[in-house]
């Protein structure tokens, strides 16, 4: 059909714009059973702290109506033993391997940039901000833009490597926080992570995940992912990734559309781990019947009419 | 391997209970394996179910489960008419580990409600093996006993137990299992309610390896998602393993009982 | 049963926890065709403001997963349309009316709490903040923690009636705006409003409601909603309402287990406008199954074990 | 009157198109009402969709609609087999004002694709009130005009217009409209695409009342969500007013197309 699928955030071309998401595909060759990730633009892995994590107890995970709740405690076997044991491997593939990353401390963040910052199998760091920062009690860094600047302003100095900030739905104004990411030197934002949620079994009277929290992932997000990466988007000049919800080609063309520049995808993994064979798919063929002739040509698209209002119901 | 499309063969209903049987391209599996099931219902509920393997035949292109209905996921597996599309995906997990060849002593399979299928299927392979058993079936009341005369013609009917007395000797199952392991047993392998389990193991420690199969709410079921883990002891240390992937079946030496 | 339903909320007493929420049952008497008024704890009337609105332009609403988005853009007869036309009527019911309203300037809120106060037909006044506050450019007033003191405090002393605050999901620290709220003189706090989001009918590029941003509710929702209502509940002494994709029983129990003395029903009224009575014959079964002699005596009854962590995945 | 169970009596397919016929309690109800209609398919998609009542029989309990696949909610009403269950909450909206008794000059029904149903109806209380009126139908292609059998059936064959000419008149329904309107009409009634609809208006417009049935994307269907409105002409000032509640059926001089 002769259209044009690659995709390229700053210096990072992907050869097309559907990723796995971090968390939903493991260290990367764990879907290689399933799915052949040289077809895919990009691999997001699980992600890696430096000191590793055993993780929340169990039960982790709770369904929804629409989505899922997950409190895995970002259980990861820590930056050096991914970088003995895993990294070497993913050297041989063609695809976009992307380290997510987080800390409880700036320094850890830092550290954790740094050591991941030397491995060539990696195209990109991503640093994941919805974690809480015990030094300044506990609140989330990816709340508050001021902390936003801070870690990542430490990151950029820490690596050479492209950096991607994945954004908290939980500030109240996500463009701010995007805006103060981009400022500290980030290169792409990806939107969004989870939201804070919980869910009781009324029947025993207790939670139905160990953590009382989990984030609240799948369909039931898109909506708010969506308006978050058109929002995002607008404020900032740096590329965008969507991601939350993203199960079909529709799905992910919302999100190009509203002005992301590529997808990710997660808990449809779970559903389907190859639905990203057909979400290329409908892309390319979406592109194809309307004319477009590369997929950058689709990004922010959305006919846009008066700016936003800030009022609903 | 992918999700992959099969047709509802048949759906014979028992009670809360029913024998899915399906049909399509179907990969050879092991006892203890299973699959993550699903209708073609939408978004409600979103995540396939896994379920163990009761049967399978590969050259047939058939595959069959047992399921208890006990929410919305398994409501509407149980509702499933011939015809019904489902998707799947596997077969997925580590199987029980077989007994060396005959002429050790037998084994013992235990089971309690849907834990009862994939030792079914087990107990398939070792009669076909000619590997000597016996299969210790627990249940609430009789019609929680599940397969009987599957396992009868199979050559080795069940020794069952039931809580109320509806059917077998009165009692747990542990009660027969004490019996059997004192008259000398290879190995155990079990599947049932974690209480059944926690007790076959403490029986079994020290004495007999036992394999018991685990359940845990899953979210992929292959391994990515972190979601079903379980803590287990190895080599000292406490780690946290997948069901879906380490397990379902572990060593009950290892479970740690948290 | 002898299941003892009332509840109260500080000077409210309810005579069930089940009220009707707010912009899903018009100026109550509109549900009167389907439903009992009389039978229900309370009912929330459609959001009032002093100047009346005629709304957004349509397409007004959107379904997505397990929810749907809506931005009716407050559309209301204003105040005294209201209390010339409609309240006379309430005051014949026996159930609690509570008007909710809002304002684009904290002036606004108070006139509106000043006139709504005066009617006797009405149990208390909810107040709306997730409203865009003009003054303050454009940032909704319920994401803030000091602009919901200050709006909080001026309607206080413009009205004797019972003031509950609604909160919106949208800010970073729901407890520190719900510790705002209680401190201005609050007497109870709804939780929660919808959240901003969005839709694009990919096929013509547009945007699926005029508004762009529509706010997300129903069972999608609820489980953002019942991780807010332990929060709020945990951080302040006046009593909580939840509410969020309420449709069941069940998911009525699951706020009132995390510690909300009432609840509120929206989307799920027009699945089934008389869902109430069901919800409200399961929640007393459940009380006599498990030997609660009151819906009071369940409140906040989850079973709580350590303090909630504050990391997820 | 709360949502009412209904138990599926047929589904006729046709296309896209099904007539489906549902029995249980139902009330009387007048032309261009509508129910909102929902299947036991759990939450997704979770809103009821808005149907007209193609014909309805109180004291027989059965009720009956036609509609289009066009999306999620639709393609699973059409899938409904006979036996299923279905909830539907109705009638619903303000009907079509009958024209006064005969005597009258003859009124025109004018629809197109699922504008069809709701004038159906009301052709058949037209001819049994003795009600002189022309119906004409405009369609795509022939595959899409509907009920022209029943329509011929109560004695006034439909007038069709097809975009393609591969039935009845090439072109739009408003060429007929014309003659119609030239020879003499007490009242236009008119349901189908907006396009159509706004159409029809015009050339009434000063002429002679147009009663026409909008559609909007619905939330409740019963008047509380205000999720419906379109923007209406009312003593000169421009409102928004519900499809639901003081529609579907709106005089045609009132319609603001903006
Ligand atoms: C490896 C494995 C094999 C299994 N084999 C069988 C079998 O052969 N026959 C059978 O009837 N059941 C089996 N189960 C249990 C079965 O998966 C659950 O009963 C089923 O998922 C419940 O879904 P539901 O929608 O009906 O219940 P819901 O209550 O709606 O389930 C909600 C969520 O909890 C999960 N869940 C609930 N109960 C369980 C459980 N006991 N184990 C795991 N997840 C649960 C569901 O997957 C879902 O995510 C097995 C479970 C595992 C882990
Ligand atoms: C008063 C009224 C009477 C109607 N009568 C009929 C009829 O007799 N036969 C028939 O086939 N159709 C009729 N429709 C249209 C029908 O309701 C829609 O085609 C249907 O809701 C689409 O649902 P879906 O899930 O298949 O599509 P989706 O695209 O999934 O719908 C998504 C959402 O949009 C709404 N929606 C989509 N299209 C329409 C539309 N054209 N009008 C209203 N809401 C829409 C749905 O209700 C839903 O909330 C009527 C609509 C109204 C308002
Ligand atoms: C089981 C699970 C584990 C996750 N782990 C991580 C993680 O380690 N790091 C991270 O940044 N996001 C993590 N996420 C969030 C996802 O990457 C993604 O932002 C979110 O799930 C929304 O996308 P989805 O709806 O497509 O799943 C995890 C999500 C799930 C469901
Ligand atoms: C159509 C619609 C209109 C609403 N109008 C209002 C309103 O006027 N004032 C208000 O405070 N909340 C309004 N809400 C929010 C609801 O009261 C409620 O907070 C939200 O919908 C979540 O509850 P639910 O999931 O039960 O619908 C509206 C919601 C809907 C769906
Ligand atoms: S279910 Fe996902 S890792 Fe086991
Ligand atoms: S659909 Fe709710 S007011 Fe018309």
């Amino acid at each position: 059909m002769g259209v044009d699928l690659a995709v390229t955030l700053g210096s990072v071309r992907l050869n097309n714009p559907v990723m796995l998401a971090s968390g939903c595909c493991g260290y990367g060759m764990d879907m290689e059973p399933h799915l052949d990730l040289n077809r895919l633009g990009g691999v997001c892995l699980k992600g890696l702290s430096m000191a590793g994590s055993e993780g929340n107890k169990p039960p982790r995970i709770w369904e929804t109506q629409g989505g899922m709740l997950n409190a895995i405690g970002l259980q990861n076997i820590g930056v050096s033993r991914f970088l003995a044991e895993k990294a070497p491997k993913l050297r041989t593939y063609g695809t976009a391997f992307v380290a997510n990353f987080y800390g409880h401390t700036v320094d850890q963040y830092m550290e954790a940039a740094r050591a991941l910052g030397e491995e060539p199998a990696l195209a990109a760091l991503e640093m994941n901000i919805s974690c809480p920062n015990i030094q300044e009690g506990g609140i989330q860094f990816g709340t508050d833009p001021a902390s936003v600047y801070k870690v990542t302003k430490a990151c950029r100095g820490a690596t050479k490597k492209p950096l991607w900030v994945k954004l908290s739905p939980n500030a109240a104004d996500v463009a701010a926080t995007a805006k103060a990411a981009q400022d500290a030197g980030a290169d792409a934002l990806t939107c969004i992570n989870t939201m804070p949620a919980m869910a009781i079994d009324v029947e025993r009277r207790e939670f139905r995940i160990s953590n009382k929290v989990g984030g609240l992932s799948g369909p039931a997000l898109k909506p708010i992912a969506v308006r978050i990466v058109y929002q995002v988007a607008k404020a900032v000049t740096i590329p965008v990734v969507g991601i939350g919800g993203v199960a079909t080609a529709a799905d992910a063309l919302e999100f190009i559309l509203a002005g992301a520049k590529a997808v990710q995808v997660g808990t449809a993994l779970f559903v389907d781990p190859q639905c990203p064979y057909a979400i290329l798919r409908g892309i390319e063929d979406y592109c194809a019947r309307h004319g477009f002739p590369s997929v950058e040509s689709l990004v922010g698209q959305v006919k846009d009419g008066a700016p936003m209002p800030k009022c609903h119901e | 391997m992918g999700v992959r499309p099969y047709t509802v063969l048949h759906n014979e209903r028992r009670g809360p209970y029913c024998t899915l049987t399906v049909g399509g391209e179907v990969e050879p599996s092991e006892p203890g394996q299973f699959y993550m099931v699903r209708g073609d219902w939408g978004a409600d509920p979103l995540l396939p179910r896994p379920l163990s393997i009761l049967g399978e035949d590969p050259a047939a292109g058939t595959l069959s489960f047992l399921l208890k209905v006990v929410g919305r996921g398994s409501s509407l597996l149980f509702e499933l008419e011939p015809g019904h599309k489902v998707t799947a995906l596997g077969p997925l997990g580590r199987p029980f580990p077989m007994p060396p060849a005959p002429g050790g002593p037998p084994v013992a399979l235990v089971g309690g409600g849907v834990g009862v299928p994939p030792l079914v299927f087990l107990a398939r392979r070792l009669a076909a093996e000619r590997i000597p058993y016996a299969f210790l079936q627990g249940a609430r009341t009789k019609d929680d006993l599940l397969l009987v005369e599957d396992l009868a013609a199979l050559g080795t009917p069940p020794l069952c137990t039931t809580e109320d007395g509806s059917a077998g000797a009165k009692g747990l199952v542990t009660a027969p299992l004490a019996v059997a392991l004192d008259a000398g047993l290879g190995a155990v392998y079990a599947c049932g309610p974690e209480g059944m389990l926690k007790a076959v193991a403490g029986m079994c420690a020290g004495r007999v390896p036992s394999h018991l199969s685990l359940e845990a709410r899953m979210g992929c079921g292959y391994g990515v998602c972190l979601g079903c883990v379980v803590p287990i002891s190895r080599g000292g240390a406490r780690v946290y393993e997948r069901v879906c992937q380490e397990g379902p079946v572990f060593d009950g030496e290892a479970v740690l009982w948290e």
